[in-house]
């Protein structure tokens, strides 16, 4: 490779570095170093100007290196690196000194802070010595979608891709498309019937000639990387008539396996299971299913009352808000107002979410209809105990008050617990299958909660739904859609940018002891038996180079953190 | 052949010998040796004395083959020497390659050395506190003998070396590879290690290699072994993936993991980092509670991963003061 | 003058180099002794680098990577975590003390906790004093000779 | 001990008027604009949530809807059209019926049809009775003098069996009103040293109604004030004047000047109350309960054939006058008996001031203790 000539920009920031560090000071320093062809100060150095300087040298004194010292490269690596590029050499001869948030803004001492800045600065000049060119490579990207889950968002995304031309494999636990939805009567707040939103696209998903539908399967294995994903699918259960495994092509998955409801049997102070008529929403949308309401015993109910957040925002079980149900209690309140007229329903809350679209109005109009709202505390809790004989309801439900500041035992002959959301049991199962990772709470975290609500960290993996975090059918329905877009633009690129940072084994050096084979959070890396070497697949691969310490024989190089740059940094930062 | 018959010392520095008996086990291949060689110093077999050798012109032995490790002044005086008087010098045995077994000596000090073995030790009469000293004056005449020094030295930290031979001991094939490489006049560059390959012990190691994951570790008669697999799989400690090869696989093929002698590989700065590395790696267990029990059935790890090349390696030794 | 410790640091880009950022948009001041060397993650922190960095005259050496459970690499840190139990076993045999070697847990959203460290960290080893090899820089011949004449 | 919930309240109420309760979700604005909402009297927001939960004792102890003079800002404020106002109004009207312990208060409010006949036959009793009396003692064709057909004197002592029934029913209910508000709770003990300290409020409020005037706007304050003033003049006229308010047919000036001058400003405020409500051109006026059409209805009545009897016999048609008297005492009679609803509170309002005045410090001192009894299940919890 040709000696290295390094060009040395320190940023003065404005004053932002000039008023702790010295920057001409250290410029003069950094001048006598070896390799070092042009040292220079600039009042910014990521102003077009500032840039301009870095083109111009490159070209008069052909430097083949450069290093700036200014912010953090999590600011402007990118920018210095465009640069390069606008000069004519590899964006990868670059290197940051990060002088300012990690220097100037931290420290006072102008002494210390200027040795600090000089030390990081000297370890940058002799990392980029041995910075090597990399360029980007790209892989084909298969058109095919695997996507988990047939309910709402599952069968909306399946549809998206599908009527863009794509086959889609639309792989479903049960034997029956439509999810959590498929449980549901009607919808608030415009309460639409959810067999009406849910027929029509079943239909068609069934019908399509570009979907293929696996029922009663679930995903058994996945391999390969974004755009060529191999995905082994098969029966949940090997019963006769169950569909055998079969192993498709895909380029992205989206995951849309949903959620499960709180189990209300959990909460003991509600006695469910013990007092027939205390029922989860689940149960009550049945009822409205099926068209009739009445208690165990078979009577019509007259007192109807309404527990919000079960299991939800609470100490003891889950401490999120589940989105959707106090739009569900109010459907509920007009339902069976709507029903039974002569009921009266109180709708025990903590708040009242209603961020939604016309959801206020919901609200007002629920309450227009006389139902009674009562609050109580976040961590306090109703208590149902049976009614006195003399009473003229089956229960009880003792609350502190909050809005009235009143101790009150509210009447009721059903009470219906909103039973909250959670992920599902199998949820981490999935998750190490297509490789994504959990919060806390069990749901999928996005590659980012605002920017990339829908992509996951894992390249190709995209998630959708009530699996990613509890939500409405708007929202679901929308991040299902946003997905298959992601996709068809991935699909009509044709090509899979990789990034150049990636791990690579030296087969010259391997000897196949396999130590790094388990250590890959990716899978990346595969032994081939014949040639008792191990293979990082660059694609997979996300170069957080845990194989590359690890390996005894110094095989696996970390490309652009190779042991030569960090020892050079090493030695420069103690010099 | 060339007319005139190599030169050739062999000395052994501060070592068990075994290095010596290498050489001789390259069986009736000796009888060539001395076909095509004169030994002028061999002290373990031949007849000499160091005057001989300081008689000599500088330069006039062709090779001085040392092993054993420099542990004192005589030992660095030989070195010298031969540095000399010999056109190369070559580091045979990991001793002098990295300062073998002796080295570990580096994990304590001269002092606590001669207290375990001339104060401490049971089998000193009560009241006996002789220690060797490097002067004794004894009726008026002075007795001197070599200084034990306070850590021990690998070859090249007294001399500059040609070529390293590793192993503990060399295996005689290897040996003798050398050898007729010398006598052909086909070594490679200087400086670099001969007689060894340029992969890990794995490379060579028959046993059948999976994913590896250790959930406890086994000593070799804790277990019945699957001799068909790799042992770290069955978890029993095995250096050979941070070791050179050129062994033969001796150990794994015996059921012990390899010691690591031959050394690190090509590039590798320091062999006993790369072990810890990998070893801790590949531990099944995410709290510090479970990885630590884990690690108690590695105990005295320093040994294990320093086991040969302690002052070859970054620290040298105990550095506490 | 009092001795200023040298540390350096290796700090994983997502998590711990990311709050040291914070820590300086937010001008949260801490001692000026940790030179930062940026890896991707903690995992990628070879022991070599830690003993070179020992060797070259570092008084201390600190690592830091997400908090467990939020790895970016999702176990990155957990073997940065078993390197680092094995590698504090091996210092003890080499006689380098406790404190001049550190794993810490730092999220993108802790530059306090981050300040706090390194402030606590350069306190311990302000306290324990400079690197041996710093003290003693001692090239082996000569080194051999004093013992020779002793 | 848990208070029970009562759903069915709400229905109730709604047959006094206040129909649109359940829309408030108790944002507090009402309570913020009322210039007379201060601890511990606060409203309309607490009655509202009450009233929402059927925690009927609470409500038939509290004071507020009396300390609220229906100024309307409230109603205008509610981003929920929850109407404050109007439920303060008709929990007035309803803790009315429960103050009264005849039990027709209740009746008259829960069903208008009820009210007009129970008006119709006071008035068809008042007619019996009046025309037994004019044709066995007296001339039909005389209308004052010794043997007119209703002479003064009768007259006064019709007046005085009225005031008695009226007062005697006003004191028994304002008595309960005391007992429900005052006397029977225990959080209240209320020396009677306080009470003679206080009652200076009574004559104050019932004369000036001073708090009334701090509500928005003054207008309806002025014209409460005309009409109670033209009330008084006329009791006072009819009590001690009768003679010669009757002596005619010339006019004498002196006395039927006051007379004259009460009759506008009662008509003058009836019409404007009439025209308003028809209008709906006032917060206060938009809802109207049928109890107040009754109200206004029978006033007009009573002023019309007032005025109408006066002139007849100043115009020498004592036949005439007499009948249109007859009709007019009729009416009288009728109107009087609103002292079981409407006109009621001309009673409450003061009595609730004086109340309140002593209920303030012993509720304050006990408002702590029920803040701290809602901690423990909280605790508990």
């Amino acid at each position: 490779m040709a000696e290295p000539k390094i060009g040395v920009y320190i940023c003065n920031c404005g004053t932002n570095i000039a008023k702790v560090v010295d920057c001409d000071g250290i410029c003069q320093r950094i001048a006598k170093m070896p390799n070092v062809v042009v040292a220079r100060t600039y009042k910014y150095m990521c102003s077009n100007p500032g840039q301009d300087m870095i083109v111009e040298d490159v070209r008069k004194h052909n430097l083949n290196r450069v290093v700036v010292a200014a912010c953090s490269p999590r600011m402007h690596e990118r920018t210095f690196r465009k640069a390069l590029q606008t000069a004519g050499i590899n964006p990868y001869f670059f290197e940051m000194a990060n002088i300012r948030e990690q220097c100037s803004w931290v420290h006072e001492d102008h002494d210390a802070a200027t040795a600090k800045a000089l030390a990081v600065t000297r370890a940058a000049v002799l990392r980029v010595a041995y910075n090597e060119p990399l360029e980007k490579l790209y892989a084909d990207m298969c058109p095919n979608t695997l996507v988990l889950g047939g309910g709402i968002a599952g069968l909306s995304a399946a549809l998206e891709l599908a009527d863009a031309g794509n086959q889609v494999f639309l792989v479903e636990k049960t034997d029956r498309l439509g999810g959590n939805l498929a449980r549901v009567d009607l919808t608030a707040p415009h309460l639409y019937s959810a067999r009406d939103l849910l027929t029509d696209r079943i239909t068609r998903v069934r019908e399509h000639p570009k979907i293929q539908l696996m029922l009663e399967s679930e995903l058994k294995n996945l391999s390969g990387f974004v755009g060529n994903f191999v995905a082994l699918v098969g029966p949940v259960k090997s019963n006769g008539n169950a569909p055998r495994e079969q192993s498709v092509e895909v380029g992205s998955v989206v995951v849309c396996t949903g959620y499960k409801e709180f189990d209300a049997s959990r909460v003991t102070h509600y006695g469910y299971g013990k007092l027939p008529n205390v029922i989860t929403s689940f149960e009550f949308e049945k009822m409205l299913r099926e068209g009739k309401i009445q208690t165990k015993e078979g009577r019509i109910p007259q007192y109807f009352a309404i527990i919000h957040c079960v299991g939800s925002r609470s100490r003891d079980f889950h401490g999120y808000c589940s989105r959707v149900c106090c739009m569900t209690a109010l459907k509920y309140a007009h339902e069976i107002k709507s029903a039974l007229p002569k009921s009266y329903v109180s709708d025990v809350y903590i708040d009242m979410h209603a961020f939604g679209k016309g959801h206020e109005d919901f609200y007002r109009e629920s309450s227009e209809v006389k139902t009674l709202f009562l609050m109580y505390g976040k961590n306090e809790h109703p208590v149902i105990k049976r009614a006195q004989p003399g009473d003229d309801c089956e229960m009880l439900i003792e609350v502190n008050e909050k809005l009235s500041g009143e101790v009150i035992e509210i009447p009721a002959d059903m009470v219906i617990l909103m039973v909250g959301m959670e992920a599902r049991p199998g949820a981490d199962h999935v998750a190490r299958l297509v490789n994504i990772s959990q919060d806390k709470d069990g749901w999928y975290i996005e590659s980012h909660p605002k920017l990339d609500p829908v992509a996951t960290t894992t390249e190709g993996i995209f998630i959708a739904g009530t699996c990613a975090a509890p939500k409405d059918i708007p929202d679901t329905v929308a991040q299902a859609r946003a997905a298959a877009a992601r996709i068809l633009g991935k699909i009509a690129r044709q090509k899979i940018e990789i990034d150049a940072v990636f791990a690579e084994v030296d087969e010259d050096r391997c000897s196949g002891c396999r130590m790094c084979n388990s250590l890959c959070p990716y899978s990346a890396i595969e032994f081939d038996e014949e040639k008792h070497r191990s293979k990082v697949n660059s694609a997979l691969c996300k170069a957080c180079g845990a194989c590359v310490a690890a390996c005894p024989s110094r095989a696996i190089k970390a490309r652009h953190f190779t042991d030569e740059q960090i020892l050079a940094q090493i030695e420069g930062v103690l010099a | 052949m060339s007319p005139k018959k190599l030169q050739i010392a062999l000395y052994w520095g501060a070592g068990c010998g075994g290095c010596d008996v290498a050489v001789l086990d390259t069986n009736e291949f000796i009888l060539d040796v001395a076909a095509l060689a004169d030994i002028r110093l061999w002290p373990i077999a031949v007849d000499g004395k160091y005057q001989d050798v300081e008689k000599m012109v500088d330069g006039e032995l062709d090779l001085a083959i040392f092993n054993g490790a420099v542990r004192n002044s005589e030992n660095e005086h030989v070195a010298k020497l031969l540095r000399k008087k010999s056109k190369l010098l070559m580091a045979f045995g990991s001793c002098a390659h990295m300062g073998g077994i002796p080295g570990l000596a580096n994990f304590t000090t001269k002092d606590k050395i001669f207290a375990t073995a001339y104060l401490d030790n049971p089998s000193i009469e009560p009241g006996n506190h002789t220690v060797p000293l490097p002067e004794t004056k004894l009726n008026g005449k002075t007795l001197n003998i070599p200084t034990f020094y306070d850590q021990v030295y690998k070859l090249d930290d007294v001399v500059e070396v040609d070529y390293y031979v590793p192993g503990c001991p060399p295996a005689p094939n290897q040996v003798k590879a050398v050898l007729l490489a010398v006598a052909q006049g086909q070594l490679p560059a200087k400086g670099s290690v001969v007689g060894a390959s340029e992969h890990a012990v794995c490379e060579d190691c028959q046993r059948e290699k999976k994913e590896k994951k250790i959930t406890r570790f086994y000593r070799p008669w804790q277990i019945i072994q699957d001799p068909k697999q790799c042992l770290m799989d069955q978890g029993i400690l095995c250096v050979g993936a941070a070791t050179r090869s050129g062994c033969g696989v001796r150990c794994p093929n015996t059921g012990q993991g390899c010691r690591g002698c031959y050394g690190p590989l090509p590039g590798v700065m320091d062999q006993g980092a790369k072990i810890l590395s990998s070893v801790s790696s590949i531990i099944d267990a995410k709290t510090p509670e479970d990885i630590q029990e884990i690690l108690e059935g590695a105990p005295d790890f320093a040994a294990i991963a320093y086991r040969f090349g302690l002052p070859a390696s970054l620290m040298q030794r105990n550095v506490s003061p | 003058m009092t001795f200023e410790p040298k540390i350096v640091g290796f700090l994983c880009n997502w998590c711990a180099y990311a709050g040291a950022d914070l820590a300086g948009t937010s001008r949260i001041q801490y001692p000026p002794n940790v030179r930062v060397i940026r890896v991707m993650c903690s995992a990628r922190v070879d022991p070599t680098f830690v003993l070179k960095a020992l060797r070259e005259g570092a008084d201390g050496v600190l690592i830091c990577g997400c908090h467990p459970g939020d790895c970016h690499y999702t176990e990155g840190n957990y073997k940065a975590l078993r390197r680092y139990q094995l590698l504090k076993k091996t210092l003890s045999s080499f006689g380098i003390e406790d404190a001049r070697v550190r794993l810490e847990w730092v999220s993108a959203s802790e530059g306090q906790r981050f300040a706090d460290v390194v402030a606590d960290m350069t306190e311990k080893v302000r306290a324990l004093g400079p690197s041996v090899f710093n003290t003693a820089k001692q090239d082996q011949p000569q080194h051999v000779h004093q013992e020779a004449t002793r | 001990m848990a208070i029970r919930v009562n759903p069915r309240l709400i229905d109730d109420l709604e047959k006094y008027g206040s129909e649109d309760v359940s829309k408030c979700y108790h944002c507090g604005n009402c309570s913020a604009v009322c210039p007379h909402s201060k601890e511990p009297f606060i409203f309309p927001r607490r009655p509202m949530r009450t009233l929402q939960m059927g925690l009927e004792a609470n409500l038939k102890r509290s004071l507020e809807p009396w300390l609220c003079y229906y100024c309307g800002q409230c109603s205008e404020q509610c981003p929920r059209d929850a109407e404050p106002g109007e439920t303060m109004m008709g929990l007035r009207r309803w803790l009315t019926a429960w103050y009264d312990v005849t039990g027709i208060s209740r009746l008259t409010y829960r069903s208008w049809k009820f009210d007009l006949l129970f008006v119709l036959v006071l008035g068809a009793l008042t007619c019996a009775g009046l025309l037994l009396y004019g044709f066995t003692h007296g001339d039909i064709h005389v209308y004052d003098g010794p043997n007119a057909f209703l002479p003064v004197g009768f007259v006064h002592l019709f007046d005085l069996g009225l005031a008695v029934v009226l007062i005697s029913l006003v004191v028994l209910n304002s008595a309960r009103m005391w007992w429900f508000t005052i006397g029977s709770r225990k959080a209240i003990k209320v020396p009677i040293l306080h009470y003679l300290r206080g009652v200076y409020l009574l004559p104050l409020h019932f004369f000036t109604q001073k708090r009334f005037a701090q509500c928005g706007s003054k207008t309806l304050w002025a014209l409460h004030l005309v009409l109670v003033l033209g009330y008084l003049t006329m009791l006072v006229l009819i009590s001690f004047f009768l003679a010669q308010m009757q002596a005619g047919p010339e006019i004498n000036w002196n006395v039927h000047v006051f007379g004259y001058l009460a009759a506008i400003g009662i008509l003058g405020t009836t019409i404007f109350m009439l025209h308003g409500r028809l209008k709906q051109n006032r917060a206060q006026f938009k809802h109207t309960h049928g109890s107040d059409w009754m109200f206004l209805f029978l006033l007009l009545y009573v002023c019309t054939t007032g005025i109408l009897q006066h002139v007849l016999h100043r115009t020498g048609l004592d036949l005439w006058a007499n009948v249109v008297y007859v009709a007019h005492l009729m009416g009288v009679v009728a109107w009087l008996s609103r002292v079981l609803n409407k006109w009621s509170h001309l009673a409450y309002r003061p009595l609730a001031m004086f109340f309140a005045d002593l209920a303030t410090e012993p509720l304050l001192e006990t408002k702590k203790i029920p803040e701290v009894a809602q901690m423990q299940p909280a605790r508990a919890a």
